[in-house]
């Protein structure tokens, strides 16, 4: 198991950039997630650390070797495809054995071994001698995963391997996945373009837009302090509401100004555009009218069971609050609105990076 | 340095895929573009055959194709039994495979019924069709009395001596058309049939949406081919009519082997052949535009 | 279930062994062959069509290996090269890389074309030295000379007859063949059957594919050779007439407007046409596969009788030693000796080329078995070349299609004529420019 | 082992097979089906059976219209009777080793060319694989006089080799296995270079198997092909030991005199029947290789 080094990575088609000078460095036995919305360049990316594209620019590292052109199978990694892959004239016992054949001088008991025993953790002892065609999507998920652990690879990538099985299957081997990644103690490159699929199982989550690196972290690093707005909104659900909002010199110190409302701001802010991030739990709605409080009309209110959710106009801005269901004011309703402000993040509103706190 | 590398492997995988090329390229270029290539310088000279003395002509030969009311009239022959015959084995083609892709009993039996008659040397299969199209004593002539229709002499006809030679192909053909498309059919994925099933939808509308857009790669090859195929023609035509009656059944490339072997008029057939050539040529070029683009790949 | 297996693989490595050994010993046995003959045996070759039997085939490998028995410093090669079209295309492309056969045997309305490829060897003072100028039939050694010399000589000759369903004959109380073009018409009209307005029987068919073949039979009986050596006279008044009497024939009904020579054959022998002409060559394969007696009869005169004749002569190259030349003369001679051809003549049905042949006692017993036979014979006494032009085949073809389009009514009898004329002609003249 | 690999299959395939059905059709649907196939599939028979029944007529009966549809005794003798006009054994050799020899030159030269085509990147690959079509684009009577000089310059004329060379490459094979393989999915390609293959791996452990059907399909109709040509081994080669079998056949129809019926429909059976019974079994195996090779 190893550490694997970004230096730069890029990518072009034609002179066209698609994975701008990406700088990541995954740790040994971590769960790396790289996620981000389609064509944001994360699958590119895992292809080549995969070896499965050319690495335009840049160096990329796997336990300290460089491997920026190295053949795939001299990479010593091993991937699940999003299609799982398996050869459909294969068994899935085969299916496990060939790679292994092809690229290690293990005895055919050694082979057998491995796969009995990967198989064994997978569950999927009695599918060996079955062909791809004849299990269930399930099943095909499972041969896949033990087609990559048989190998015992430096590196296990992931190509969005839960977005062929529905909702309950996807719960259910996703914390399968969680469960092989910490008691085989594997180092694993996962992409995704589902955040809570990022959020649960990833010790790290890199987020990419359009190419570029965003920001990388611990999936609750993200959610509390959020790079820019792109992450800041990525993350979570529903998603962080931004308020424009104008930062004003205050003799002692500054006042931040809403259209509806003002508040004194601790720290200096050099902007004077920004945008003031709020998550929906951190707004508190009360269904009277409080003065000094921001002023706000309820458009849509959502009961989703355990709690409640509020979207509430507030200026030309539009909010969504989190709340126990018992509290849920009627649409059309006017409400006050208080923000917990320990946890409030403002951007700058130009470039979208957070300022500092 | 790094790119140098990734450049390297770039003209590493061209430099094989060109290796790969190379056994078929060696042949192609001793047997046919040496062959094309003479066709073209033969085309601008009288050449007879079995004589060693060439002359220099122009444009003389093209000239004379212009003129040459039996080109005409085969080239009208070649494009009538294209335009016809080929749709009509296709999709005969296609309704026998789509209605054999399935587990019905005797299924060996009837692939095996359907395609048999390509396997028939055509030397055997124009004679037996010269007595099946018989007046009279003919079967179909026969079958066809049944239902009132008189007796005609279908090979001794300038009208339909044609359209004989045309029902034949497509029996013939369609058998192998069959086969291809069949091989296609393989390679649908059931779940896609599976999930039109459950979305309610007919059987037509499955073959239509569903089964052809997934075979079209396949069935753009199979209608090229089939383009291509309408040269075979000359065989029946060798062994049928000759041609004949009245320079009916007369099509291209019967002419121009009547010109190259016959005639030993080595340079006008070469004139001939290259016009198809260009003709066949530029009408692949039409389908491969207009058809090619709508091709889905399942492989991306 | 593993004995069945290895069963198998026994069987089948066994059968492929004594595969293996079979070929071996084919190889081995045509070395031997080979070897025996090898110190001074000059090589020739003779390349042969097929045209009325397959048996051919076997006969004509037989005739060579008895000769090649009697001949032990001749070592002769038969190669069967497809039909007469294919035989004439083989030789030509041999002759094309300068490597031609010594002798082959095509159509004899070839001989301009490969005249016009300076390739046939002359013959004449060679045949003045035996007795060929006067035991051969003079019609058929006429197919082999251009401007008073010989250039190979004939061997298997043919020429269209008019057969005639007797049975069917009989039915229509009709006693004898027609004579006569107004004979032929008239019998035609009584042989014709029609029920309810639809055709039954044909009292006439012409062999398609060939029937420019038997319109010049036409042209003939009405005193006219259509062609000379460097071109046709099909606009002639003679040819005219000819071909107003077919349309006149089909006119009135009985007779198709057209035919294939395969097609033809089969009419007759099913009894969809009464009267049929076609080649001499037939009648072997007409008289064993019809149900009814098969009778066979000049073709019908206007002016004079009249015939074309098919079939070919043996040609040898030019361009080889002199011991080949020789070896290829002796070939050819023995192929027309007396009894070769007596018996080629009663195994095939083409006609024996010397008068020698038909005396043989072997030919006089056939005769009287199958007196069908003389017909074409006597006939062959008002025979002559058939069509020898340069690019005969292209003239053929434009004879064909007037003629077609002519019965076809898509055209005139005098412009159909006038057309295929010029046409032949000016590819005559395109081909005599070359040599010239 | 076997034995349960089997059972797995027989229980589990009837399902996938049911599934995969464009038209899934009840007992009763197809029953109809049957009822418009047989009658059309005795139609495309019915020259066959001609052909059957009148190499074992008599000559007189096979045109004769009161003789009837089946022969009155069957001429088994037209048989040998056939065959004796050529060496048809020596022949039969021949048909084998040519078409033989161009099916394996073939599938080599078209898997390799139609791999470059459909899955690696190189310039100039469409006016290559445009040239690739010129071969089936040209009409072959145009060529044989060229390659009849060139086979004849490589010292091959009368020879087997001779009329193998000129068919060693398929633009036709090319085209027909390039649009297999580009349906086979990319990711399976990748699979296969993670797992150590390099392209040639690629090629014979993911392509070939996946594209069997096609494989057999082109393999089918190029031995169609090569076992009937005529008029290219009539033209390159004159001697008994190196012909192949429709030369024997071309003896029996004749030009002059109308064909040798009942001998040369024997004669085509004799020719048929090893492609026949070829094909029968092909098809087996054309059906099988899908089963268990059934793209997902």
């Amino acid at each position: 198991m190893a550490e694997v080094i970004l230096q730069g990575v890029s990518k072009a088609y034609n002179g066209r950039p698609t994975v701008h000078a990406v700088d990541l460095t995954v740790a040994d036995k971590e769960f790396m997630v790289l996620v981000g919305p389609s064509g944001c360049g994360k699958s590119t990316t895992l292809r080549m650390i995969a070896g499965l594209e050319e690495i335009t620019a840049g160096r990329l590292l796997i336990d300290g070797a460089d491997v920026t052109h190295a053949a795939p199978q001299k990479r010593d990694i091993a991937m699940v495809f999003q299609s799982y892959a398996l050869y459909p004239h294969m068994t899935a016992y085969r299916n496990m054995a060939f790679g292994l054949l092809k690229t290690t001088s293990l005895g055919k008991t050694e082979v057998d071994r491995r796969i009995r025993a990967a198989a064994e953790i997978l569950h999927i002892t009695h599918l060996l001698e079955r062909k791809p065609n004849e299990l269930s999507g399930g099943e095909r998920q499972r041969v896949a995963i033990g087609r990559a652990l048989v190998r015992q690879p430096k590196v296990f990538l992931f190509d969005e391997p839960l977005s062929n099985l529905d909702a309950k299957l996807r719960t259910r081997m996703r914390g399968e996945l969680k469960r092989l990644h910490k008691e085989l103690g594997l180092t694993v490159i996962y992409v995704t373009h589902d955040q809570i699929e990022a959020m649960t199982l990833g010790t790290r989550v890199a987020i990419l837009s359009q190419g570029s690196l965003q920001q990388v972290g611990a999936p609750m690093e993200l959610y509390m302090r959020p790079a820019n707005t792109f992450v800041a909104t990525f993350i979570g659900t529903p998603e962080m509401s931004l308020l424009r909002c104008a930062v004003k010199a205050d003799g002692t110190g500054s006042r931040l100004d809403h259209e509806s409302f003002s508040m004194v701001l601790d720290a200096d802010a050099a902007n004077p555009d920004v945008f003031l991030g709020v998550r929906p739990e951190e707004i508190h709605v009360h269904p009277h009218s409080v003065p000094g409080m921001a002023r706000g009309i309820v458009e849509r209110t959502e009961l989703i069971g355990s709690e409640a959710l509020a979207e509430i106009m507030l200026g030309q801005d539009r909010i969504t609050a989190r709340m126990p269901v018992a509290d849920v004011p009627e649409s059309g309703a006017q409400v006050s609105l208080s923000f917990d402000l320990t946890r409030a993040r403002l951007f700058d509103a130009n470039t979208g990076r957070a300022l500092a706190a | 340095m790094v790119i140098s590398t990734a450049l390297s492997a770039r003209i590493r995988e061209a430099g094989l895929a060109y290796l790969l090329l190379l056994p078929s390229l060696a042949f192609l270029a001793a047997f046919t573009y040496w062959p094309i290539l003479r066709s073209i310088w033969f085309s601008f000279h009288d050449v007879v055959l079995g004589d060693s003395k060439i002359i220099w002509l122009g444009l003389e030969n093209y000239q004379r194709l212009l003129e040459d009311r039996l080109f005409w009239k085969a080239f009208g022959n070649t494009a009538f039994y294209t335009v016809i015959t080929i749709p009509l084995a296709i999709t005969c083609a296609l309704l026998l495979a789509v209605a054999l892709d399935s587990k019905l009993r005797g299924m060996a039996i009837y692939r095996s019924a359907f395609f048999y008659p390509v396997m028939i040397p055509s030397v055997a299969a124009g004679m037996v069709w010269v007595f099946l199209y018989s007046a009279s004593y003919g079967p179909i002539n026969k079958g066809l009395s049944l239902i009132g229709i008189p007796d005609t002499a279908w090979l001794y006809d300038s009208k339909w001596a044609l359209p004989a030679i045309m029902v034949m192909s497509v029996w013939k053909y369609s058998g192998y058309f069959m086969l291809i498309l069949l091989a296609a059919l393989k390679l649908v994925p059931s779940d896609l049939y599976e999930a039109a099933r459950l979305d309610g939808i007919s059987a037509w509308n499955r073959l239509i949406h569903i089964t052809l857009p997934l075979i079209s790669p396949t069935l753009y090859f199979v209608i090229i081919i089939g383009l291509l195929h309408s040269y075979q023609i000359f065989d029946y035509v060798y062994v049928m009519t000759h041609g004949g009656p009245a320079d009916a059944t007369n099509v291209l490339t019967f002419y121009i082997y009547q010109n190259g072997f016959q005639y030993q008029d080595v340079g006008y057939a070469s004139t001939l052949a290259n016009v198809l050539l260009l003709f066949v040529g530029g009408l692949i070029a039409v389908i491969a535009t207009v058809f090619g683009r709508r091709v889905h790949y399942l492989g991306r | 279930m593993s004995n069945k297996s290895t069963f198998g693989q026994i069987a089948s490595g066994v059968s492929r062994r004594a595969f293996m050994v079979g070929g071996t010993a084919a190889v081995a046995s045509a070395a031997v062959l080979r070897g025996a003959r090898a110190q001074a045996a000059t090589k020739v070759q003779f390349m042969y069509p097929v045209g009325v039997s397959g048996d051919i085939n076997k006969i004509v490998s037989g005739m060579v290996a008895k000769f090649n028995a009697a001949h032990p410093t001749i070592e002769v090669e038969a190669i069967y090269a497809g039909n007469y079209d294919n035989t004439e295309q083989k030789v030509i492309t041999s002759l094309g890389v300068g490597d031609p056969p010594s002798t082959w045997l095509p159509i004899n309305s070839a001989l301009q074309t490969f005249l016009g490829l300076d390739s046939l060897a002359d013959v004449t003072q060679k045949a003045k030295a035996g007795d060929i100028y006067q035991d051969f039939l003079p019609q058929f050694l006429d197919t082999c000379v251009s401007d008073g010399k010989l250039y190979g000589l004939p061997f298997q000759p043919s020429t269209p007859v008019l057969y005639l369903n007797r049975t069917a004959m009989k039915e229509a109380g009709i006693a004898k063949a027609p004579q006569t073009w107004t004979e032929l018409l008239e019998v035609a009209k009584t042989l014709t059957i029609r029920e309810n307005g639809e055709l039954k029987r044909w009292g006439l068919t012409i062999g398609g594919g060939w029937h420019d073949w038997i319109f010049e039979c036409y042209c003939r009986q009405n005193e006219l050779v259509p062609w000379t050596k460097d071109k046709v006279l099909f606009d002639n008044p003679a040819a005219l007439d000819a071909l107003e009497f077919w349309v006149k024939m089909e006119k009135a009904g009985v007779m198709p407007k057209a035919s294939t020579w395969e097609g033809s054959a089969n009419d007759f022998m099913a009894g969809r046409t009464a009267m049929l002409y076609h080649s001499t060559g037939s009648l072997t394969n007409l008289r064993k596969s019809s149900k009814f007696e098969v009778d066979v009869a000049f073709m019908p005169k206007n002016k004079v009788f009249g015939a074309a004749q098919g079939g070919g002569p043996i040609m040898i190259a030019k361009k080889q030693t002199d011991a080949q030349l020789e070896a290829a003369w002796t070939l050819t001679q023995w192929m027309t000796s007396t009894e070769v051809q007596s018996q080629w003549c009663r195994d095939t049905g083409y006609l024996a080329v010397r008068k020698s042949a038909w005396e043989t006692p072997e030919m006089l017993a056939y005769l009287k078995e199958v007196p069908q036979a003389k017909v074409a014979l006597e006939q062959s006494a008002y025979a002559g070349a058939f069509l020898q032009v340069p690019g005969y085949h292209k003239v053929r073809e434009y004879l064909k299609s007037a003629l077609d389009r002519t019965l076809a009514g898509e055209i005139k009898p005098d412009a159909a004529l006038k057309e295929a004329n010029d046409a032949s002609n000016r590819e005559i003249q395109r081909l005599l420019r070359r040599r010239g | 082992m076997t034995t349960l690999h089997g059972q797995t299959d027989a229980k589990t395939l009837p399902f996938t097979q049911e599934a995969r059905q464009p038209f899934r059709l009840a007992a009763l649907k197809r029953g109809w089906l049957h009822v418009v196939m047989v009658p059309l599939a005795l139609l495309w028979l019915s020259p066959l059976v001609w052909i059957l029944v009148t190499s074992l007529k008599t000559r007189t009966e096979v045109f004769d219209p009161a003789a009837g549809f089946l022969p009155q005794v069957l001429q088994w003798a037209n048989y040998p009777g056939a065959l004796s006009v050529a060496p048809f054994g020596i022949y039969l050799v021949n048909s084998v080793l040519v078409t033989g020899g161009i099916l394996i030159a073939q599938l080599v030269t078209i898997t390799l060319a139609a791999y470059a085509f459909a899955r690696q990147t190189f310039p100039g690959k469409n006016l290559l694989f445009t040239l690739f079509l010129l071969q089936i684009m040209f009409p072959i009577y145009a060529t044989f006089l060229t390659n009849f000089v060139t086979v004849r310059e490589l010292g091959l004329l009368n020879s087997l080799p001779a009329m193998i060379v000129p068919f060693v490459a398929s633009g036709y094979g090319t085209f027909m296995l390039r649009q297999s393989f580009r349906q086979v999915p990319t990711e399976l390609a990748d699979a296969a270079r993670l797992d150590g293959c390099g392209h040639l791996g690629i090629l014979w452990h993911v392509y070939l198997p996946l594209v069997k059907p096609t494989l057999i399909a082109f393999g089918i109709i190029t031995v169609v092909t090569h076992w009937n040509d005529y008029m290219w081994p009539l033209l390159v080669n004159n001697s008994e030991n190196v012909r192949t079998l429709p030369i024997g056949l071309g003896l029996l129809a004749k030009s002059d005199s109308g064909a040798d019926w009942t001998r040369l429909m024997a004669a085509t059976v004799v020719v048929v029947s090893p492609l026949l019974l070829l094909f029968v079994i092909f098809q087996r195996r054309f059906v099988d290789s899908f089963m268990h090779a059934g793209l997902k």
